[in-house]
């Protein structure tokens, strides 16, 4: 390579930016691609089990629904303040995003009341039979999705009240509610084959 | 890509770079002492120890099979007891496979990725730091219960019903399935980082379709990773869990079955043999490139191989599952499938037959081990298409056929290449080159070695002793061929061994290496041997595919800070300059974040109640990890909003 | 002082894992009764250890042991009577009373001598290494063995959970109800 | 015939190895071809850039010469698949409505082979041997109770798995007389290496007689030594495990012992069935073969002579 004749002045870019201009947003693309793998086999391996077994639910009642659909009620209403916040973030609106953060917390706390709930009403222990070991396997897996979420936004929460700010934590933000759109999405199918499948499948 | 002129430019006068490089070498100084030595994330520094560490676990796994190659050399042999057998054979399996193969790929990515696109940080440096340190606690962790007395004991395949709760004693299973999580983590988090690295980073004007081949290798390999491990992360979270908190997944008599851990754990491990093999195909066209003094040929149809591979090797899992009775129709499928593979690994054996045909070869070490594996790797992967034929299958599988099949494809395959890389790479980690003349020993006592160990395994798994077994009857006539297979063995250590010297040698008394000693064509060697801890200054942009054989110059990047880690974010498809991001700068968070997620996985093979516990100072770590030092006061910030000025400038 | 300290403990894990870990195949304690006696003391009143006399027990923190221990405990079909330790016929052997006393000796003596009311002597029957297992599989029943040691589910229609993963009891009275 | 061939896939002694050693000699030669021309190429390759002079090579040319050589490619791969299907075919052809019905079950470490009958006092159990009549189809039930193992008769066939919870058929059909040997494929525990199974061929009528032999209840003993090993074996450590048809113990955890002394080995192959070596194992079982079921039984002096001079006369 001969010495630079020209140059490309990058001093007038911008120093942050959303969406895939975000490192962190690719990363977090990266961490879904992982997750939604880890839940698709475990719901192949469900309706693999499921193929194999004479009898399902076995030797057990199909799943009570009550809680379960309370929990996807609020995840689906948790929708609206996650982009809402999203929003707030991309205009750096801090007094907005911290509203529409703490609005997200307290859904987020109800979800994960009712998910407690749904445990009891599976009808079944995981130590019971193979369909108990992969029914509480899938359940389990999307709850560890709630709490670890609930921890990130609680912790950016307390951030936007405390600082230290910048343009940075609102693209954390935005991430935020990309990866709570993640969790929402991904309840969607595992409802589907806990709830569902037992009754109609 | 428009520049303006140097002229107009005070910032590429001689004097200007050189103050330029004073202060970024301040800028990106890694902190001193042994706790900066914790805190370091300078991805050349982990690479380099992600390297070191993984050659030090190719070291204690190849001792493991001189340990049975001992063993096996006679007939009846007692020189181990078949407990310990189990123990040694599962622990080499595991050790190459999980603690060596993988690893050593990622690390030359951590290493060179960044570096061969042009940029001055990889994407996620704590991150990276994080998988490093979970990688070798876990490699730590495996060892520490093996001289326990506590090695897994049931082959790195760990098949139920063997492995689960009720015929296998103790926690030597539960640690074979850890070791599993603390290594997928590892290598998923790098893969994240370097997939990341390879879409957003890299140097302006480097378009996709001007990708060094090598970093293609890395880019497919990750997403490969993405998509395998989280198979084999999930099947040994379940096999903990039936041994610990009595799940029944794998119990036949609660619904459960054996065969879904075969389909999970090939559904991740036949990829796996991917994810080693297709950074080493990208080597061999780095190397054979190189030498041949020419742009490799069919860059294209390499490229749409390393992906076809990727692709078609999440297909063919059940060729590993052939003798579990599966419907014939099924099986032909996966015959097919197999076959198919070939294909683009032919594609690429002839692109780089033209290299050489058009090229000019150079008989240097390196080449050497690429010449080297043509001929073993191209005996493995002919014996790879007799196994995919279902009645053959039937007679070879799990014999010492198979046995000799995957070490001439991973040995072969991939430490060929791999240590012909070494060898080309070491003046750019080191700053002085290897000596041609030991290095040209080392090969050839490793090539005939080699052959020497591994091809009369093919014939003693036609004549029928089957794998695993510790010892074998004197009067089934195995004797021999087992003792030439031995004494082979050791001939591969010897020369390790003087591949070891060769290193320690040049260390000392190398020859000192200039910036590109072998005139190679990629960016890494744009820069200094080794590298300043800024990467480049100033950043280079790229014209063509062979950025160093080009002969019009290239704009070059101004306008970073000096004062902070800036780094350039460039766009996916054709890499034009999209913002300068500042990096994260050292920090000890990462390394006890690791301790954290170790002690919880651990704690948790011994009782449920460890991952509860164990979680919460995971928490803590992580958010000291992620607990921001930059920033204002809220009120502060919101009165700049208010007043216009947001976005912060490089001065 | 400290570098004392950690080997210390370094020593613990590797005594406690080792014994864990053992495959102890060729341990043959010698037999601890003569045919003759064993037929004898079916005879007599329960309680009585005094042939096998305090001798320690091979296998109490094998986790390969203890394995084999329950797979000769259905094998053995000791279930016939003490089902899964639920007891039925015989007494349950998963709660804390131990009419004839829970010491490794004391019950090799009620395996081998036989009791009163239905135990039969399986003295001469079961080789000792195999009664030595089983009392190491029926203290952990009881919970009287390490946790880290005691065995996992069976790959059959589990009727409890595992011995692994019940709690062990609290101070247990020995000697006669 | 030759040790080393008594257990090898290449010196069939059935129609299906048959079958799948004619696929091995066919891919066997083609991946040679291949071999060797791929590497001429690479040398000729080398050469010729090392050496050659003048006007660089004709990419487009190079282009057309790569294209040809993955098209050549692509067709060898399809003739193998085709050689690879067709032979899967005729080995399953393989079948008969009225073949021999042998249900193998494996256990760690040793083989129970069983021959099914209409009446069940005509089912004949033995262990870690299996007589097959020359010439005669044989549908083999593969079974476990415990752990996956293989079941593999190179000489006979290519493998396959008996799985806890799945039952697998096996069609065989044994052409030459001989003796071979089967052996455990996928591992099974710390003895995998000491699981093998005898296979003797033999023609019908004396297969037959075996047959009619193995039916009948257990030898009496003769001699009172004889008689004492009978009793310690129904009345001692023996009988919680061992079964032996007629007048003895009937347990199923270990092999059946009715016509132990007529069997070629002890120990699922380790052995030789010699009364030294019986008395060997009786003596001290885990030294032998250490980890298996077998436990040191305490026999000594004249008891353990007495229980070996019984077990060599049940024929």
């Amino acid at each position: 390579m001969t010495p630079a004749s020209r140059a490309i002045d990058v001093a007038t870019l911008p120093r942050y930016g959303f969406g895939h201009r975000s490192l962190t947003w690719w990363g977090t693309l990266g961490l879904l691609a992982i997750e939604s793998t880890a839940f698709g086999l475990a719901i192949v391996a469900y309706l693999y089990l499921k193929g194999r077994a004479d009898e399902w639910p076995t030797a057990a009642l199909a799943p009570r629904m009550f809680w379960a659909n309370l929990t996807t009620a609020i995840l689906l209403v948790s929708a609206v303040p996650n982009e809402l916040a999203k929003r707030a973030a991309r205009r750096l609106d801090l007094g907005r995003v911290r509203l529409w953060l703490v609005v997200c917390l307290v859904l987020e706390i109800a979800v994960i009341a009712t998910r407690a709930m749904e445990f009891p009403l599976l009808n079944v222990r995981w130590d019971a039979n193979a369909y108990g070991s992969v029914v509480w396997t899938l359940l389990g897996l999307h709850t560890t999705h709630l709490i670890t979420d609930f921890g990130d936004s609680g912790v950016l929460t307390l951030l936007m009240m405390s600082g230290p700010v910048n343009e940075n934590r609102f693209v954390d933000v935005a991430e935020n509610s990309l990866y709570w759109y993640f969790v929402i999405a991904s309840w969607i199918p595992i409802y589907a084959v806990i709830y569902l499948v037992p009754r109609f499948g | 890509m428009r520049g303006q002129d140097l002229a107009a430019d005070p910032r590429l006068e001689p004097a200007a770079l050189a103050r330029e490089a004073r202060l970024l070498a301040e800028t990106w100084a890694q902190p001193r002492g042994i706790v900066g030595w914790f805190s370091n994330t300078d991805h050349k520094t982990i690479g380099l120890r992600f390297l070191v560490t993984s050659f030090v676990f190719f070291a204690l796994g190849g001792v493991l099979a001189a340990l049975m190659r001992i063993q096996l050399a006679r007939p009846d042999a007692h020189f181990l007891w078949p407990d310990l057998y189990d123990q040694i054979f599962t622990m080499h399996g595991t050790t190459m496979m999980f603690l060596f193969a993988v690893p050593v790929m990622l690390a030359l990515g951590i290493y060179f990725v960044p570096l061969m696109i042009g940029a001055r940080d990889i994407a996620f440096p704590r991150l990276v730091a994080f998988g490093y340190y979970m990688f070798v606690f876990g490699g730590i962790f495996l060892y520490v219960m093996f001289l326990l007395n506590t090695g897994p004991d049931n082959g790195w395949f760990s098949y139920v019903p063997l492995a689960g709760p009720a015929f296998s004693a103790g926690k030597r299973g539960d640690v074979w399935a850890q070791l599993i999580t603390f290594t997928e983590v590892s290598a998923l988090v790098v893969a994240v980082a370097l997939i990341v690295t390879i879409f957003k980073m890299r140097a302006p004007g480097m378009s996709l379709n001007r990708v060094p081949i090598f970093v293609w290798g890395m880019l497919v390999v990750s997403f490969m990773i993405l998509f395998a491990m989280p198979a084999v992360m999930l099947a040994s979270s379940w096999l903990i869990m039936d041994r610990l908190v009595g799940t029944h997944v794998f119990n036949k008599a609660q619904g459960g079955d054996p065969l879904l851990w075969q389909h999970l754990f090939w559904f991740f491990a036949h990829p796996e043999v991917y994810i080693i093999f297709l950074p080493a195909q990208a080597m061999m066209s780095t190397l054979i490139s190189t030498f041949s003094r020419r742009p490799v040929f069919g860059y294209l149809a390499l490229v749409l191989s390393l992906s076809a591979t990727a692709f078609i090797g999440f297909g063919v899992w059940v060729h590993h599952m052939f003798a579990t009775g599966l419907p014939q129709l099924g099986a032909s499928f996966f015959t097919a499938a197999s076959l198919m593979i070939v294909v683009p690994t032919g594609v690429q054996f002839f692109c780089w037959i033209a290299t050489l045909w058009s090229g000019r070869p150079q008989f240097t070490v390196p080449m050497l081990y690429a010449l080297g594996f043509f001929a073993v790797f191209l005996i493995g992967g002919l014996t790879g298409v007799m196994l995919a034929a279902v009645p053959l299958n039937q007679q070879v599988h799990d014999t010492f056929f198979v046995v000799a099949h995957l070490h001439y494809v991973l040995i072969g395959g991939a430490v060929f290449p791999l240590l012909g890389m070494v060898f080309y790479w070491f003046p750019k980690l080191t700053g002085r080159l290897l000596d041609n003349g030991i290095g040209t020993v080392a090969f050839w006592t490793l090539f005939v070695g080699f052959n020497l160990t591994f091809f009369p395994q093919h014939i003693l798994g036609l004549e029928g002793m089957p794998r695993r077994v510790y010892t074998y009857p004197a009067a089934m006539g195995w004797g021999g061929l087992n003792l030439m297979s031995s004494i082979g063995a050791m001939t591969i250590g010897v020369s390790m061994l003087i591949y070891l010297y060769n290193v320690a040698v040049s260390l000392r008394r190398g020859e000192v290496a200039a910036a590109n000693p072998w005139e190679a064509s990629t960016l890494e060697w744009a820069t200094a041997s080794p590298p300043p801890p800024f990467n480049f200054s100033p950043m280079p942009t790229v014209g063509d595919r062979d950025p160093l054989w080009s002969p019009d110059p290239q704009p070059v990047v101004v306008g970073l800070a000096t004062d902070k880690r800036e780094v350039l974010v460039t766009q996916l498809m054709d890499a034009v300059p999209e913002l300068a991001r500042k990096q994260p700068h050292p920090t000890i968070w990462p390394f006890l974040a690791a301790v954290a997620v170790s002690v919880m996985f651990v704690w948790s093979i011994f009782s449920p109640w460890g991952v509860i516990y164990g979680s919460i100072p995971i928490a803590i770590t992580f958010i000291g990890w992620f607990w921001p030092t930059d920033g204002k006061r809220p009120q502060a910030f919101e009165h700049d909003v208010a007043s216009g000025h947001v976005q912060e400038r490089a001065v | 002082m400290r570098r004392l300290w950690l080997v210390s403990v370094a020593a613990a894990l590797i005594a406690v894992s080792c014994e864990r870990e053992a495959r102890r195949y060729r341990d043959q304690p010698q037999a601890a009764v003569p045919p003759d006696g064993v037929r004898l003391t079916t005879l007599r009143p329960g309680g009585g250890n005094d042939i096998a006399v305090s001798r320690e027990a091979p296998f109490s923190d094998n986790a390969q042991a203890m394995a084999e221990g329950k797979r000769l405990y259905s094998a053995f079909n000791c279930n016939g009577c003490h089902a899964m330790g639920g007891g039925s016929i015989g007494p349950p052997l998963m709660d804390d009373q131990w009419i004839y006393g829970d010491a490794p000796d004391q019950i090799y003596s009620t395996i081998v001598q036989g009791r009163p009311d239905g135990m039969p002597s399986f003295g001469g029957k079961i080789p000792d290494q195999q009664v030595w297992e089983l009392v190491a599989y029926v203290r952990s029943m009881s919970g009287l063995a390490p946790f880290d040691v005691k065995p996992g589910r069976n790959d059959d229609i589990g009727a409890r959970p595992s011995e692994a993963r019940t709690p062990a009891t609290g101070p247990r009275q020995t000697g006669h109800r | 015939m030759n040790p080393v061939d008594i257990q090898s896939a290449l010196h069939p002694a059935g129609p299906q190895a048959a079958h799948i050693a004619w696929l091995w000699w066919l891919m066997l030669s083609v991946c040679a071809a291949v071999f060797v021309i791929v590497l001429a190429a690479m040398g000729v390759a080398v050469y010729r850039g090392r050496h050659h002079t003048g006007p660089p090579a004709d990419e487009a040319a190079m282009r057309r010469a790569v294209s040809l050589a993955t098209g050549a490619t692509v067709v060898i791969l399809i003739a193998l698949l085709f050689a690879s299907v067709w032979t899967g075919r005729a080995i399953a052809a393989l079948g008969s409505p009225t073949p021999l019905d042998v249900e193998v079950t494996a256990a760690q470490w040793w083989w129970q082979v069983e021959y099914a009958a209409p009446q069940p006092s005509n089912r004949v159990t033995t262990a870690n041997e299996i007589h097959l009549p020359i010439g005669r189809v044989v549908r083999v039930l593969l079974k476990s109770t415990d752990v996956i193992h293989s079941f593999w008769i190179p000489n006979l066939h290519g493998k396959v798995d008996l799985i806890p919870g799945r039952g697998n058929v096996i069609w065989l059909r044994a052409d030459t007389a001989g003796t071979y040997r089967g052996q455990c494929a996928e591992f099974c525990g710390i003895q995998h290496a000491h699981m093998a199974l005898t296979v003797i061929v033999e023609p019908e009528p004396q297969f037959e007689a075996w047959l009619v032999k193995e039916r009948r209840a257990a030898e009496a003993p003769q001699t009172p030594e004889q008689q004492r090993g009978r009793d310690l074996v129904a009345h001692g450590s023996c009988a919680l495990c061992h079964s032996v048809q007629g007048d003895g113990p009937s347990a199923h955890l270990g092999p059946d012992l009715t016509h132990f002394a007529s069997r070629p080995t002890i120990a699922a192959g380790e052995l030789e069935n010699t009364p030294e070596n019986l008395a060997a194992w009786l003596a001290d079982p885990q030294r032998i073969k250490v980890g298996s079921r077998m436990p040191a039984t305490g026999l000594r002096g004249d008891d353990l002579q007495a229980v070996v001079a019984y077990l060599e006369q049940l024929k």
